[in-house]
């Protein structure tokens, strides 16, 4: 058993172990603790995919900035721990929608692992062939010739993230 | 050439002219207006006849074209052959008389009212005309209902009356049962020989139809229709009902609509159609029974009511028997030669006891009446002739006819059958001699039984002064009707009295088909037979007026102690056999119940209506069930969504 | 050497544990890093495809849905402020003026 | 050119109403705006007039053809024209909307609206009939429902916005099925030809299956029938009559109960002759069912305006009898029906007007003796009652006698039934006409009403001697309208032998063929 | 030059927007400035070029392809643009809303609707998703001031972010198949041979319906619509109802009747079973919700579902149809929606049915237009409506789907009934009188536009529909 496969297994059962305690955690500052963790580890995955810049980005923006973000809000809200569920109606409802949504999730991963399985492991003919795809440069010259338009538009889209965040979360003058 | 189609304008005019000025109109001017009307169609009338006396031909006119839709084409035009040509003397002579009688007898109507019966009474008799002229089916249906719509007015006169309108309304729906078997006779007429020219369908029946003497044909179920429509116009069973409450109207009407002319239709009509139903000896046999059944159930009845105008009424039901009677037995021309002599005697009667009613301010009840003789002379002489003409006793015109048909009932084949339909119609000529008597001394004999307190309000002018005698105008129709009694009937003296039955052989072309040879009606049996026959009846008459005279002249107590003798019986008589209750009973009351429990309440409002509001309220429900889905939690939403993509994919995954 | 497959499948089953998050948590928060721990899910998928297809597509793509990821937090967690402005609280279940 | 001036220019009548009418509900105005409103309407009835002055009665085809494109990617025209059918109808029409605006004149709720209501609904009316393009005709069908929804929603009584979300709701019920018939048929079309048309005359050509036939012609019938009513359908009737206002009333009875049955005269009968066949039994049973039932029902009627509206039920059954029978005198008599219906029904609910008019109450019981206190308005009422029982020398003979005729020589058994409706309606009408007009006057409220008054005789002269006129002279009427409708019945006939079988009810079939779908 | 001219309208809408921030920027606060000409100006001249690029099937960094079908959609766009600017102006300021922003938002909305429409790139119509929602979720919950309106922006953003990963994750089997997100790319891997379509593609096909099916709010993914209509500002209900439901359309049109269209047969039953129920769910809901904007939340979800057909039956008729319903129910919904936020004031939204009663009397006009506009809705011909379903009924027709169809015109007649509710209310009801604020002219014109456009399209449909049968030669 190599190494990549070892660090595979390791890899995913971090990722996967870390995200079930983000929805399985009543705090949300662990939360977002414990998603940042899986997001380190899904960087591993990708250098192991052999995707290292995209690693880092995944460590800088995502864990680095977002998360950060997320982190800021919570302390800003300050709510150490959601409140149970309300008494009454809605509070029952909260819990039957638990229970149906936890199913319903239960479903949707048996579906999609046995579409997957189903799609069968040789699919791809040869696997581990392909030509490296970890080049910095073959990512800049497709990122700003094939997808330059997606780029500049997603200058706007930022835009309107800001644009939107600043209306929104203002206060009344 | 006289132009057919004035006959019944003339009074139509009249009655467009009473109709739309006619309350701007003096009482003399409208009333003058309506008389002067049908007399001058009176006067053409005897021109036209003299003409096809003369000629021996058949007149016929066609007004305009009515109705063309593919090979259905209605012309509107009139015929005038011998048989119409009785009818059209009848409807205008007498018609004239009655008019110039109303003069007098409506006198006490405020002007409005006044030009409005006189409008009636002149569309009447245009209609009149136009069903006996007309040559086509519908031309005579259009007359059949318009005298029905009259009769309809003209006995809900007093409108003010409940009773009065209701009669009316009877009087019309009966009759449309009755329109309802003319209709389809028609229908049935027209579908097998492709018009509704009688002329032409009589032709074509004569020429490619034998008698159907076995089992129901195309045939007998058209005349078995066409005489159901006659039951109505004419009042037999089982449509009688309406006539005895049509004495709502004014008596005038009475006489001429329901004694003279009108109600005799039916009779005419047979007539009409004789070629057609000598066809159908089924129908034939029918048409006797129920003319012979007719007779008799109204003249039991007859014999007990108390009211003037409706002993009249069913005597008249009763007459009708007779001319049907003799319809059924193949005797037409014996038949109209009684409507004839009974547009007479009938109308007669009808007069002398509005006569009667006028002088006593509206009293109808003959248990009021009672020595009316010193009081009204030419009322009493009139009447007493009217009685004896109807009541068969020689020599007057009512001896001829009625013996005529009971001579043909008596000497037609199917021995059983006809001996019995003799047997009752001597049972029923003296039962008619019997309850005309009971009239005659109730109103007129012994002495005044109490006094006309509840009056009329039309005659209330009548009321407070002493009794008169009928006015001048009232006296001229009972006299000159009263000659007419006497002697209508010289024109069908039979051959066994040496006459030359001149009336039979006038008519008789008028029931072959055209072309067909003219053979005289076969009679069977002999002179002799004949006049012992002739004398058995005229026997039975008197023995009727005998009866009368012991238990209403000589002893009343006896009629009394009769009717309590016979006390169920006599309920029954005075109740009209309960016939009107049955029908109420069995057929209105249970349509209503219907209509209103079960199908509108029922199946409109509950069922269709239900289950449309159903719908609406079904959806509201449903509607009112999902939005609760829409919990505004935003958990649901999700789930609602989630659930979505879980069943897509499943959807692709496990087909 | 690990077969695409396995990726694949880890991926999935991240997917649904961030569905699961959104019905599991009763604080709007946590139901943003449920939608974050989707994208990523997805973002494994974008990767590992390109890796075995030798493009650079998914990775180029991963950025973009890690734009696309931060413009929603930012928008999103603006409207939980603005939210808990309202109702002082984060429960999902504390929003359901709007309903029926 | 012309037949498009008559069909809007009630339109543009009712514009100049609006445009009279000022800002807001100005009473002042009211009297003009009616006055305008009657002379487009008379107007129009003019034009009419001409038509049928122009009109070639011998020919059979359509006249005053007016034939533009409109949409021509779906082969959808502006066709219209008129034949012997629709020409009356059109008169009809014309005659009917003058004197329902004189029937409602004493209207004083936004004058201006209802004037644009009722001239809008008669601009749709006339549209209809005179409609060659399937597509275009079913455009003036649903259009003419929302004047009519405002009239009756508005002007109505008591519960009149049920009554017109009813009416509304039950009428496009059927009619959007229809809808779907029409682009089924539309697309058959193209299936034969290779392009979609939706004129009339093409359409009588493609061949369709059997089956497809079945059930176009259920669609369109389910959409007349709703219109006519026929039987099971009624029920929107009687309540959309009684909340109309007077003008809706007579309106709806008067014309729009015809275009049931004018469409299916000049569609479903035409369009689909193996499946009319097949089903004309079973219509005709709904059509006696109906006449009996309409006329038991209404007996029993407490309310004047519900019991002349289940007379329409009765009366209509006859006129669909007559088409059912599919021969010359049945069709004939169905379409003079039609015409005297809108006519003596029209004219009874004036007269039901006038009495609400004057005692703001339509329940029989209220009134009584009338003929003492107003003779004049009982006389009309009288020939008007006689009219609708079809007593001879009235129209109401000339049609039902015809429609008997036909209907006898198609099947004898209903035509024995539906004539046991004369009867009947002679019972309801007389003892209506005795409850209301004979008797002591019963009502003090009653002893003081005025007789006709002018702008009501203005209304019942025409109305009653219409009545009269048409019942002397049918010919003037029977004669042009034959050849076409000899054309109608020659169609229906001509697949005789063709057989159709009650499809399983599984999935329609196919008309378009997949290379007509073809996407490129 | 001819690399850009393909997004030429969407660089103006852009630079439009950031005018407005512009402007806002500079604008001294109280200081009234008519921020609505931007929009105008921005959208009038998107659609200026729109027609300018006419037939030129202009394509840009092989993502943007303006086809006719785009630049059909991109008009119908910009007439939403206009009126609801023309709508906006002065009733924002009334409504306390920050103007700038709002116009800015709203830009940008439709920028990014542009940019989905044309877009030939999965990749790129997911980013252009993400504008335009972020756009519209910032747009439903700018009213600070009202909880509702944070609530409803709140949902309908997580919602969104919750379908949109869906969505992603299609788009990443799709590329799992192909390699690509171009559709050019991808179609070659979904019409592989007859044989039985890849799990994968089955899945790809699966989600992106979800994804698409989200934005036009079809049963069962329609569950944020009301609650989000309900609690947006009025305009911006207007505004989302019409054009995002364009946008999506578009893309959905282009996505499935392009590159997934070999598995038709897959698709077409599960798009009818949803087209089915949300027809029936739409309206039959509407019956008895009393807040009109919930009404029309309902009405759009019913909306959704005929529109639906067009795409199902796959032809010709079906893509020319959506264009021309999508124009129509712009234009109809737009009015009906305007007047009602006319009708508000600053306090009070006045959007509940009782609040109409009697409009007869106190605005005839308006009650008129509103009916006209609800009458175009139900689909009462001479109105756009009629045409516009017909259209699209008759392309379900063509292709045989009687039964969708059937169902289709029931509901309709159903939905006729909430319609009606309303005019009940306004004629037929007695109302309490509300002060009605006077009508900015600007509404004016919006109302008179969409009214002239509503009749127009109704008696007179031949140019546009010609134009939407030309429209769609291009989406291959």
């Amino acid at each position: 058993m190599d190494v990549n496969a070892l660090a595979f297994y390791v890899f995913a059962a971090i990722t996967i172990l870390a995200s079930l305690g983000v929805v399985g955690q009543r705090n949300p500052m662990y939360s977002v603790m414990l998603l940042i963790t899986s997001f380190g580890a899904l960087a591993g995955l990708y250098v192991l995919l052999d995707a290292p810049f995209t690693a880092v980005t995944q460590i800088i923006i995502y864990a680095g900035a977002i998360m950060v973000l997320f982190l800021f809000v919570v302390m800003l809200l300050n709510v150490p721990r959601e409140e149970p569920g309300l008494p009454g109606v809605l509070g029952a409802l909260g819990t039957r929608g638990m229970q149906i949504g936890a199913v319903l999730s239960l479903v949707l991963g048996i579906e999609i692992v046995w579409a997957l399985s189903r799609v069968g492991l040789g699919w791809f003919g040869q696997d581990a062939a392909a030509t490296s795809v970890s080049s910095v440069t073959l990512i800049g010259k497709s990122l700003f010739t094939r997808h330059a338009f997606a780029f500049e538009a997603t200058s706007i889209l930022i835009l309107v993230a800001m644009v939107g965040a600043v209306v929104i979360a203002r206060r009344e003058r | 050439m006289v132009m057919l189609p004035l006959i019944p304008l003339l009074p139509f005019l009249g009655f467009v002219v009473n109709a739309f000025v006619g309350r701007r109109l003096s009482k003399a001017l409208s009333g003058g207006i309506a008389c002067a009307t049908i007399l001058a169609s009176f006067g053409l009338s005897v021109a036209a006849v003299w003409t096809v006396v003369s000629s021996h031909q058949a007149i016929e006119q066609t007004a305009f074209h009515w109705i063309a839709s593919g090979e259905l084409s209605i012309p509107f035009s009139f015929r005038l052959d011998s048989l119409s040509s009785v009818m059209i003397l009848v409807i205008t002579g007498i018609g004239s008389l009655i008019h110039i009688y109303s003069i007098g007898y409506m006198h006490e109507e405020p002007d409005g009212e006044y030009a409005r019966y006189f409008s009636y009474l002149n569309l009447f008799a245009a209609f009149m005309l136009v069903l006996v002229l007309g040559a086509s089916f519908p031309v005579m249906f259009v007359g059949w209902e318009g005298v029905g719509l009259c009769s309809y007015l003209l006995i809900g006169f007093w409108f003010r009356k409940p009773a009065a309108a209701d009669a009316g309304k009877k009087a019309f729906v009966v009759n449309r049962i009755g329109d309802f078997g003319f209709i389809l006779g028609m229908l049935i007429l027209f579908v097998t020989f492709g018009t509704l020219d009688i002329q032409a369908v009589a032709a074509a029946a004569a020429s490619t139809y034998a008698a159907e003497t076995a089992g129901i044909g195309v045939i007998t179920a058209a005349t078995l229709l066409l005489f159901l429509g006659a039951t109505g116009k004419s009042a037999q069973i089982p449509l009688y009902v309406w006539l005895p409450d049509a004495m709502e109207g004014p008596t005038p009407v009475s006489a001429l609509i329901h004694a003279a002319t009108m109600v005799t239709a039916g009779v005419y009509m047979i007539g009409r159609c004789a070629v057609l139903f000598s066809l159908a000896p089924v129908t034939l046999a029918v048409v006797a029974a129920i003319g012979t059944a007719t007779a008799l159930m109204a003249g039991t009845i007859g014999l007990v009511q108390n009211d003037i105008k409706r002993v009249l009424a069913y005597s008249t039901v009763s007459q009708l028997g007779y001319m049907f009677l003799a319809m059924g037995v193949g005797a037409y021309a014996a038949g109209i030669f009684h409507l004839y002599t009974h547009a007479f005697f009938k109308a007669l009667l009808f007069l002398g006891s509005g006569a009667v009613i006028h002088a006593l301010a509206g009293e109808q009840d003959l248990r009021n009446m009672g020595g009316l003789k010193k009081h009204l002379p030419i009322t009493y002489w009139t009447f007493l002739i009217g009685a004896l003409a109807i009541a068969g006793v020689p020599l007057l015109s009512g001896f001829f006819s009625k013996d005529e048909i009971l001579w043909r009932t008596y000497t037609a084949h199917w021995p059983t059958f006809h001996s019995l339909l003799y047997g009752i119609g001597m049972l029923t000529a003296f039962l008619t001699a019997t309850y005309m008597f009971r009239l005659v001394f109730l109103a007129f004999h012994g002495e005044r039984r109490g006094d006309a307190h509840h009056g009329e309000h039309h005659a209330a002018g009548a009321h407070g002064h002493g009794l008169h005698d009928a006015p001048p105008s009232m006296a001229f129709a009972l006299i000159v009707l009263a000659i007419g009694s006497i002697f209508a009937g010289y024109i069908g003296v039979p051959h066994a009295l040496g006459g030359s039955n001149w009336i039979e052989t006038f008519l008789h072309p008028a029931f072959l088909a055209p072309g067909a040879p003219h053979e005289a009606a076969a009679v069977h049996g002999d002179a002799r037979t004949e006049l012992l026959l002739m004398g058995l009846s005229a026997g039975l008459a008197f023995a009727g007026i005998g009866t009368a005279i012991y238990f209403w002249l000589r002893n009343p107590a006896a009629a009394d102690a009769w009717s309590r003798r016979f006390g169920v019986l006599y309920r029954v008589l005075s109740n009209k056999y309960y016939v009107d209750e049955i029908y109420d009973a069995s057929i209105v009351q249970p349509i209503k119940i219907i209509s209103t429990g079960g199908l509108w309440k029922g199946v409109d409002a509950g069922g269709i209506d239900g289950a449309v509001n159903g719908v609406g309220f079904g959806v509201r429900t449903a509607s009112g069930a999902l939005r609760r889905l829409q919990t505004g939690s935003i958990r649901t939403y999700a789930a609602s969504l989630f659930l979505g993509a879980v069943l897509v994919l499943g959807y692709y995954l496990y087909r | 050497m690990i077969p695409l497959n396995y990726y694949l499948i880890l991926s999935g089953i991240l997917f649904a544990i961030g569905t699961a998050g959104i019905f599991l948590r009763r604080n709007l928060i946590t139901m943003l890093l449920s939608v974050e721990i989707m994208l990523n899910a997805v973002n494994l998928t974008f990767v590992a495809v390109g890796r075995y297809r030798g493009t650079v597509d998914g990775q180029i793509i991963t950025f973009f849905v890690m734009t696309v990821a931060a413009a929603e937090a930012a928008v999103g967690l603006a409207l939980v402020i603005s939210l808990f402005r309202h109702r002082e609280t984060l429960s999902p279940d504390a929003f359901t003026a709007l309903k029926w | 050119m012309m037949l498009s001036l008559i069909v809007f220019l009630p339109l543009a009548g009712a514009l100049l109403v609006l445009l009279a009418g000022g800002r807001g509900d100005r009473v002042d105005r009211d009297p003009l705006v009616r006055n305008i409103a009657l002379a487009f309407s008379l107007a129009t009835f003019a034009a009419t007039l001409w038509l049928w002055w122009r009109f070639d009665p011998a020919s059979a085809d359509y006249q005053f053809i007016e034939q533009y494109s409109w949409i021509p990617a779906f082969g959808i025209q502006y066709f219209i024209g008129v034949d012997g059918i629709s020409l009356f109808l059109l008169v009809l029409t014309g005659f009917l909307t003058p004197l329902a605006l004189l029937s409602s004149w004493e209207v004083h709720k936004s004058v201006k609206n209802f004037a644009f209501f009722v001239l809008a609904l008669e601009t749709a009316m006339l549209g209809v009939f005179v409609s060659i393009d399937l597509f275009l005709f079913y455009v003036f069908w649903d259009a003419m429902l929302i004047p009519m929804y405002f009239l009756i929603g508005i002007w109505g009584y008591e519960r009149r916005v049920y009554a017109a979300v009813k009416f509304i709701l039950y009428t496009m019920a059927g009619s959007v099925l229809m809808l779907i018939a029409i682009i089924g048929l539309a697309w058959a079309h193209a299936g034969v030809t290779g392009a979609p048309s939706f004129n009339l005359m093409e359409l009588y050509d493609v061949g369709l299956s059997p089956r497809a036939e079945f059930w176009m012609f259920l669609a369109f019938a389910l959409a007349f029938a709703i219109k006519v009513p026929v039987f099971p359908f009624h029920t929107w009737l009687p309540d959309a009559h009684v909340e109309a206002p007077t003008a809706g009333s007579v309106i709806l009875a008067g014309v729009m109960l015809k275009m049931g049955t004018y469409g299916l005269l000049r569609f479903a009968f035409p369009l689909f002759p193996t499946a009319a066949l097949y089903f004309a039994p079973w219509l005709g049973l709904l059509a006696v069912i109906g006449i009996l039932y309409g006329a038991l029902v209404a007996m029993v009627q407490p309310d004047l305006k519900k019991l002349v509206a289940y007379s329409s039920v009765s009366h209509l059954g006859f006129v669909v009898l007559g088409l059912a029978a599919t021969n010359i005198q049945g069709m004939q008599g169905a379409v003079y029906q039609m015409l005297n219906h809108g006519v003596s029904t029209g004219g009874l609910f004036m007269i039901v007007g006038m009495l609400s008019d004057r005692r703001h109450t339509r329940l029989i019981s209220e009134f009584g003796g009338l003929k003492a206190v107003m003779p004049r308005f009982v006389a009309a009422f009288l020939v008007i009652t006689l009219a609708s029982i079809a007593l001879p020398l009235t129209n109401g003979f000339i049609g039902e006698f015809l429609i008997l005729i036909g209907a006898y020589k198609w099947n004898v058994t209903l035509t024995a039934a539906a004539a046991s409706g004369v009867i009947l309606s002679a019972v309801y009408m007389l003892w209506m006409f005795q409850r209301v007009n004979y008797g002591p006057v019963t009502n003090d409220k009653n002893r003081a009403l005025p007789d006709l008054t002018p702008r009501e005789w203005a209304m019942m002269v025409p109305t009653v001697a219409m009545c009269l006129f048409m019942g002397v002279f049918p010919n003037v009427f029977l004669k042009p309208m034959e050849p076409s409708i000899n054309k109608v019945i020659d169609r229906v006939h001509s697949r005789e032998g063709a057989v159709v079988k009650a499809p399983p009810a599984s999935r329609i079939p196919e008309p378009a063929t997949r290379e007509a779908a073809a996407h490129d | 030059m001819t690399e850009y001219a393909a997004i030429i309208p969407i660089t103006i809408l852009a630079l439009s927007a950031i005018a407005a921030m512009v402007a806002e920027a500079i604008r001294r606060p109280g200081e009234r400035m008519p921020m609505a000409g931007f929009g105008i100006i921005g959208s009038a001249g998107a659609a200026l070029a729109s027609i300018f690029l006419w037939d030129t099937d202009a394509q840009s960094f092989g993502v943007i392809r303006s086809d006719n079908f785009a630049l059909f959609i991109n008009i119908v766009l910009c007439i939403v643009g206009v009126l609801t600017m023309l709508f906006s102006h002065e009733t924002v300021e009334r409504d306390e809303i920050p103007a700038g922003e709002y116009y800015a938002l709203t830009l940008f909305a439709l920028c990014g609707m542009m940019m989905m429409a044309a877009a030939t790139d999965l990749l790129v119509i997911f980013v252009a998703l993400e504008i335009l929602s972020l756009a519209v979720y910032v747009l439903t919950g700018i009213r600070r001031g009202s909880a509702a309106s944070a609530e409803a922006g709140f949902k309908y953003f997580l919602l969104g972010a919750f379908s949109s990963a869906f969505f992603l994750y299609g788009v990443a089997f799709a590329f799992a198949l192909s390699g690509s997100t171009r559709i050019e790319e991808i179609s070659g891997a979904f019409s592989s041979d007859g044989s039985a379509p890849p799990t994968l593609a089955l899945m790809a096909v699966g989600l992106l319906a979800v994804g698409f099916c989200f934005k036009i709010s079809a049963v069962p993914f329609h569950m944020w619509t009301p609650d989000a209509y309900e609690g947006a500002p009025t305009l911006v209900t207007a505004f989302m109802s019409t054009g995002v439901k364009a946008a999506a359309f578009a893309a959905f049109a282009r996505v499935f009747l392009s590159p997934l269209e070999p598995l038709q047969d897959q698709w077409i039953p599960l798009l009818s079973a949803i087209a089915v129920v949300t027809m029936i769910l739409g309206t039959v809901v509407g019956v008895v919700q009393t807040n009109i904007k919930r009404m029309l939340a309902y009405s759009s979800i019913a909306h959704a579902g005929y529109l639906m057909l067009g795409i199902i039956a796959a032809n010709s008729t079906g893509k020319a149809a959506i264009l021309f319903y999508l124009l129509t129910y712009a234009i109809s919904n737009l009015g009906a929606l305007g007047i009602v936020a006319l009708l508000g004031s600053a306090q009070q939204q006045h959007d509940e049915l009782r609040d109409f009663a009697g409009l007869w009397k106190s605005r005839p006009a308006l009650a008129a237009l509103m009916t006209v506009f609800l009458l175009s809705l139900g689909g009462f011909p001479p109105m756009a409506g009629f045409i516009g379903k017909w259209y699209i009924f008759s392309a379900a027709v063509q292709e045989g789907h009687y039964w969708l169809a059937i169902i289709a015109v029931l509901t309709s007649v159903v939905s006729v009934f909430f319609y009606l509710r309303i005019v009940v209310m306004m004629y037929m009801t007695e109302g309490t009188e509300v002060v009605r604020p006077r009508l900015p002219a600007t509404a004016v014109a919006g109302l008179a536009l969409a009214t002239i456009a509503v009749f127009y399209l109704g008696v007179l449909p031949t140019r546009v529909i010609d134009l939407a049968l030309a429209s769609i030669s291009t989406i291959f």
